[in-house]
């Protein structure tokens, strides 16, 4: 098939099925209000075409998997390139049993079920393989107990992809197992996280003698850290650049010249300091577009550039400095919040949620040392809890 | 130490405030203020009374300590360390512009109470372009009859609602002075404003043909208020070095606490250094508030200078040492339980009271000669 | 990449390059140079020559290889990389300038020359004041006979020493003009400045009567200066980002060998997240000069912010790195024998020639509206 | 004896012995022109008052050793309060045996022999512990081989204070010795170290074959460590702020208001960001003065201040910054160096000299380890190299 066939009969597949009206938002916790087109789009293989034919694919080179997004993206049909993007899919169709992958994997291509992660826990941030959360196998399920924290999604979620410790005497890596955790089930309490910014993204998962069958282990029992890794790189590489900008909106102008605008309105275009900081913030922020795109453009195919892991850290730099320089603008009006101070609140919500981007996802300082380590090649620490029993490590 | 206490009673004054503090001010207890309106805890400054904090800066005559601002500033490190809300800076203000006034009879009749913690003042001081300076002034003082009426606005006033007493800096014919105006006078409108941070009591106040009395001789009387601001930057300096250092305190001992990967989290360099860092922050930021409350206490010739020296050295050290804090912490101060947020809160509050460091540290060039 | 080459021909040119600088332009040269008055090198200059890098700008109808700014930038990062002492940034500017001026007479006479290295070529662009902006030229051009006659100073001029060619920005009676002067020519007087950068060939030039030959046509002639300068940028801009690279890769090199506490340096937070933050440095550096170059390649409308934005990141990207990398190493870069400091000495030189990052940060603040 | 009583004795002593117009500079490299006023000032023992009569003290108080010294200084006299400043002398009075104290101390007392340091090495520099440099018994004397850099005075010195290693079969700690080595001996040649300055203050020094007396031996064979450690403290406690700041002087206005003056002259005295610039330098100026005179003021007798370990980190970081504002205020003149162009030979050369704050003694970031370890309780890393047997340590 030629890419010019692949479009033609791409674009006829969604002038019959899709109306550009029905436009959504991506939503990547899940379960869908689109499931009988997103039923279509796996039926008719664009779901994950680069996937065997039993699996819902058509057995399609990536690029041709990347036509046939860029024909969805353009009239903002969604379901196509879950084998890029589709977190839990992917993770399934890696570790399930052949039996729960196939029950499952349709239900996460079509948004059929809802998805939260059941990773940190309060003694577990940083340091993931310290999960104390257990899972104690009892005949053909295992019994969990334990806290887990910063859940999206928890509430309406009707499976979590769990780690917890299965063996507690041997080094910490190599008891964890990965389990799907149905969700909707008696003991599992789910309470809303406030942080500081007033809001609650997040959620405390608390888990009092759950159950999970047995048959929903992904990879081998004890050998869930595999699992993570793949499952983080997964979500690594579909994150993009989750940091949010300030929340109202209100009190900000759009694009490059945006700082300009915000220092225009505030009356202090004129003040030379203020005018150096917009300069270096902008700068910051197209430099890191142009890192962006010069990575998109030497990425070998399937391979990561080492611009690519700059991103985050180069975000939090960004986001905390514009914090700073909207503060700088407003002066005291910056002592304000709530609606009748749009710009007060951009600057203060952005000074609080900057730390969402430089904590969130591994701290500025986890992530410079992956960068250090991975990227550069610099040589890992001494790790003293790498190969003691977990029951002798000091944690939390 | 500067200061007409010894060292001993210094110590046991600061003791005592210490043990009220933790009995009386503990993060509970500014969580349930931050929800009510005013954040004013009238039990807390009753006993702060007491112990003659609101009169620290007042002559004995007057009712006072006349313990003078090095120990006003100790005092505020106290109090700044567990964000207590209380309406001391309005009250240090207003002092000393009574007292820079030097009218021995409004000396008499406004001090005491001052002193004692029943009088609650509350200063209008700046415009909206609430930049604490002469030019920034937007109420004006008209004659009238045998008084003066107030036309124009105030902007972020401190304490208003629970204020019993209210003085007014207004540019009048023949410069700046500084008026009275009774609580709930007629044409005086008073607009809590909606504070980032929440132990905050702040208002604007629109005046239109408000009745005021004059409290200042004829004359401009700028200096006066300048005085009177020194003073609050002193105390401010002295709340924000008791916040920064207790910042670092409860951040380096989470750091030898909090365990990952088999380690205290203060092992690993990336926090170690940054601990070290904020160290020089922190003890800078106790060095230049006493020294500016010192030089104000001997009437020493930079002690202008000193102040705004600190006035931007304590706000900056204690912006970035909140701000530092929750990176240290990492997620768990990233949730409203942890008061780490409520110290950046008002690290960022106080940066921009009375005047921004950018402001202050214009000033420090010029008094250094530029 | 936009250029007249393909990627292979590309990587082709640039390895070529890469081989002749490691043979021809070592450490051991760059110092030898240093110590020569001009610290110019015939043979490296010739070589360079042969292989069209002087004439990479130059259209080949004038016998240069045309590739454009984007190739050049990618040379001058090869340039950069090795410190090489060359009169290039002259002869980019001078032909930029050339170029410009759209006179088909003097291209012809003067581009072959610029193309093939035997022309090199010194720029009096700017005054004493030295902000390289048409107010600082502080040069006077009067017309006299059929000629004209120069009077004023230039500074800071490069590669005055090596040069046979003088071009000079002037003030004429009709605004900025651009003059060609005979070398050696009377009343002229060149003064070699003492370099911080001891590969920089640098000097003063006073004119007194001299005699001059207009280039540029009637009118004000300052944008074409701006569009040289701009080549110039970009030029230099491909320097600092091949310098930036190269110091960012010996540093965390020495970080991966270096051993001390029985561990690699880099294995330590301290030095391996210097160097996280460094490649942050570096890769954006290599991106801003690149898009740079491009953008000026394609005449993409945003040429000029692009330009400026890359002088100012790149010019702040080759301090920081140079100058961390001589805290990452220790001691051993406090050594004249280590080149760390060398990379120092001419990052901070090329941050201030063609206009300071702080200029450049408020051309692009005006660039973006402001 | 009171205070009164010993101020009178003092004074009396330095109007019969000392003449005002001889003043000196301090010399912290031994060797002094003025022996024979030194030789006074020990026997009349205001040296060493501290120190017991026997070794040329009189047993006095540090308050009345400091009174002495108050003295002493007063007019300009040389010599006075060596108990508390002399490190040669309080190495040597710590761990010598008797026999070499009683010859060597009052040499060192009286500035009759010129002193330096042997401790870095190439392959030694943050990491003391792993020198290479090696002393071999050979009878009554040991042989030394090895290379040492960062010496001062090396070429003028009598005696080098020397750590070499003495066992190589035992952690690092473990096999090092501290020795006097006599300099002027065959197979010790110094080599002056140009600097990135262009200056050379240090010297390599190369041991080929050199011998020193076991007696000159301080403390137990392979105890080397700690006689070390009581010689870095020492040092540490006398180092005070050896910052230099810019060379030239002549573009070096003084005090407060100097980089005003500076800013001024450089005609850039309106530009906002470098006044605020200006007040940042100039702050962190007046803070580390602060910040010095708290620490004395809070300085229990004996006892060394939290604040006092600060200094080092605060002046570097002034030191860095001061070079980069001095930079900007002279723009494209800081291209410059050479005697006709002061400034910027002033701006450069502390550019470059900044690292001396910075690297030497101790680099910024091993500072932030003593301070994060030994003043604010932190943890120290693991340590990988602390118990396995030196040969088998990567260091270099």
């Amino acid at each position: 098939m030629t890419d010019e066939e692949l479009i033609a009969e791409v674009r006829g597949w969604l002038a019959a099925n899709w109306n550009p009206r029905d436009k959504v938002q991506a939503e990547s916790f899940g379960r869908s209000p689109y499931q009988s087109f997103l039923e279509k789009v796996l039926a008719a293989g664009y779901a994950v075409p680069s996937w065997p034919k039993e699996l819902g694919g058509r057995a399609m080179t990536p690029a041709q998997g990347r036509l046939i997004e860029r024909e969805f993206a353009a009239v903002g049909a969604p379901g196509a390139g879950q084998d890029r993007h589709n977190l839990w899919a992917n993770t399934a169709l890696a570790y399930a049993t052949p039996e729960f992958r196939d029950e499952i994997v349709p239900k996460l291509l079509t948004g059929a079920v809802g998805m939260c992660l059941l990773y940190s826990e309060p003694g577990a941030g940083s340091d993931l393989a310290a999960v104390r959360t257990r899972a104690d196998l009892e005949g053909d399920r295992f019994r969990v107990n334990g806290q887990k924290v910063w859940t999206s999604g928890a509430a309406i979620a009707d499976y979590g992809m769990l780690i917890a410790r299965t063996d507690w005497d041997v080094p910490k890596h190599l008891g964890i197992s990965f389990f799907f955790l149905p969700m909707k089930q008696p003991g599992i309490e789910v309470r809303p996280l406030r942080q500081i910014t007033d809001e609650a993204h997040f959620n405390e998962v608390f888990i009092t003698d759950a159950f999970v069958p047995a048959a929903n282990l992904l990879g081998p029992l004890n050998g869930g850290w595999k699992v993570l890794q793949t499952a983080l790189a997964y979500e690594r590489s579909v994150m993009g650049d989750a940091a949010r900008g300030p929340r109202s909106g209100k009190g900000s102008p759009k694009g490059d010249g945006a700082l300009v605008e915000l220092a225009r309105e505030a009356g202090v275009l004129d003040d030379p300091l203020i005018r150096q900081e917009i300069a270096q913030v902008t700068a910051w922020k197209i430099l890191n577009r142009m890192n962006n795109a010069r990575a998109k453009a030497e990425l070998k195919r399937g391979t990561s550039s080492p611009i690519m892991s700059l991103g985050k850290l180069a975000m939090s730099r960004i986001l905390h400095q514009e914090a700073r320089l909207r503060t700088l603008l407003l002066g005291a009006d910056s002592l304000l919040e709530g609606p009748d101070h749009p710009r007060a609140e951009d600057a203060n919500f952005l000074s609080l949620n900057a730390y969402f981007t430089s904590i969130g996802g591994g701290t500025d300082q986890i992530q410079r040392n992956i960068i250090g380590e991975r990227v550069l090649g610099l040589p890992k620490e001494p790790e003293i809890d790498r190969t003691m029993p977990f029951r002798e490590v000091r944690s939390g | 130490m500067t200061s007409s206490l010894s060292a001993e009673e210094l110590d046991a004054f600061l003791e005592s405030l210490k043990r009220l503090l933790a009995d009386r001010c503990t993060e509970g207890d500014v969580r349930r203020l931050m929800e009510q309106p005013g954040h004013h805890d009238a039990d807390l400054w009753a006993r702060l009374s007491e112990m003659g904090v609101p009169g620290l800066l007042v002559e004995p005559a007057h009712g006072g300590l006349g313990a003078g601002p090095a120990v006003l500033e100790r005092a505020m490190e106290e109090l700044g360390a567990v964000l207590a809300p209380t309406p001391i800076l309005s009250t240090v203000i207003a002092t000393a512009l009574v007292q820079g006034l030097g009218d021995e009879a409004v000396s008499a009749r406004l001090l005491p109470g001052l002193a004692d913690g029943s009088t609650i003042a509350a200063v209008a001081l700046t415009g909206p372009a609430a930049k604490w300076t002469a030019e920034s002034v937007a109420v004006a003082a008209i004659p009238e009859g045998n008084g003066w009426r107030l036309d124009g606005k105030a902007a972020f006033v401190l304490h208003a609602s629970a204020a019993n007493l209210l003085l007014v800096v207004a540019r009048a014919p023949d410069g700046i002075a500084l008026f009275e105006v009774e609580a709930g006078a007629k044409g005086m409108s008073v607009a809590p404003l909606p504070a980032f941070d929440r132990t905050l009591d702040l208002a604007d106040i629109g005046f239109e043909g408000v009745a005021a009395v004059r409290l200042s001789a004829p004359g401009d009387g700028w200096a006066v208020v300048e005085q009177a601001l020194d003073m609050g930057r002193v105390a401010l300096a002295g709340e924000q070095a008791g916040g920064t250092r207790r910042v670092f305190e409860f951040t380096t001992g989470y750091a030898r606490d909090r365990h990952q990967f088999g380690r205290a989290i203060g092992s690993f360099q990336a926090i170690k250094h940054m601990a070290a860092d904020l160290l020089l922050e922190s003890e800078s930021a106790i060095s230049a508030a006493r020294h500016a409350a010192e030089a104000l206490a001997d009437g020493a010739a930079d002690a202008p200078q000193s102040i705004s020296l600190a006035a931007f050295a304590c706000a900056d050290a204690y912006v970035r040492t909140t701000a530092d804090s929750i990176q240290m912490h990492g997620g768990i101060a990233f949730t409203w339980v942890h008061p780490a947020h409520l110290y950046l809160r008002r690290a960022r509050a106080d940066a921009q009271l009375l005047g921004s460091s950018a402001a202050m540290r214009e000033r420090f060039v010029q008094q250094l000669g530029g």
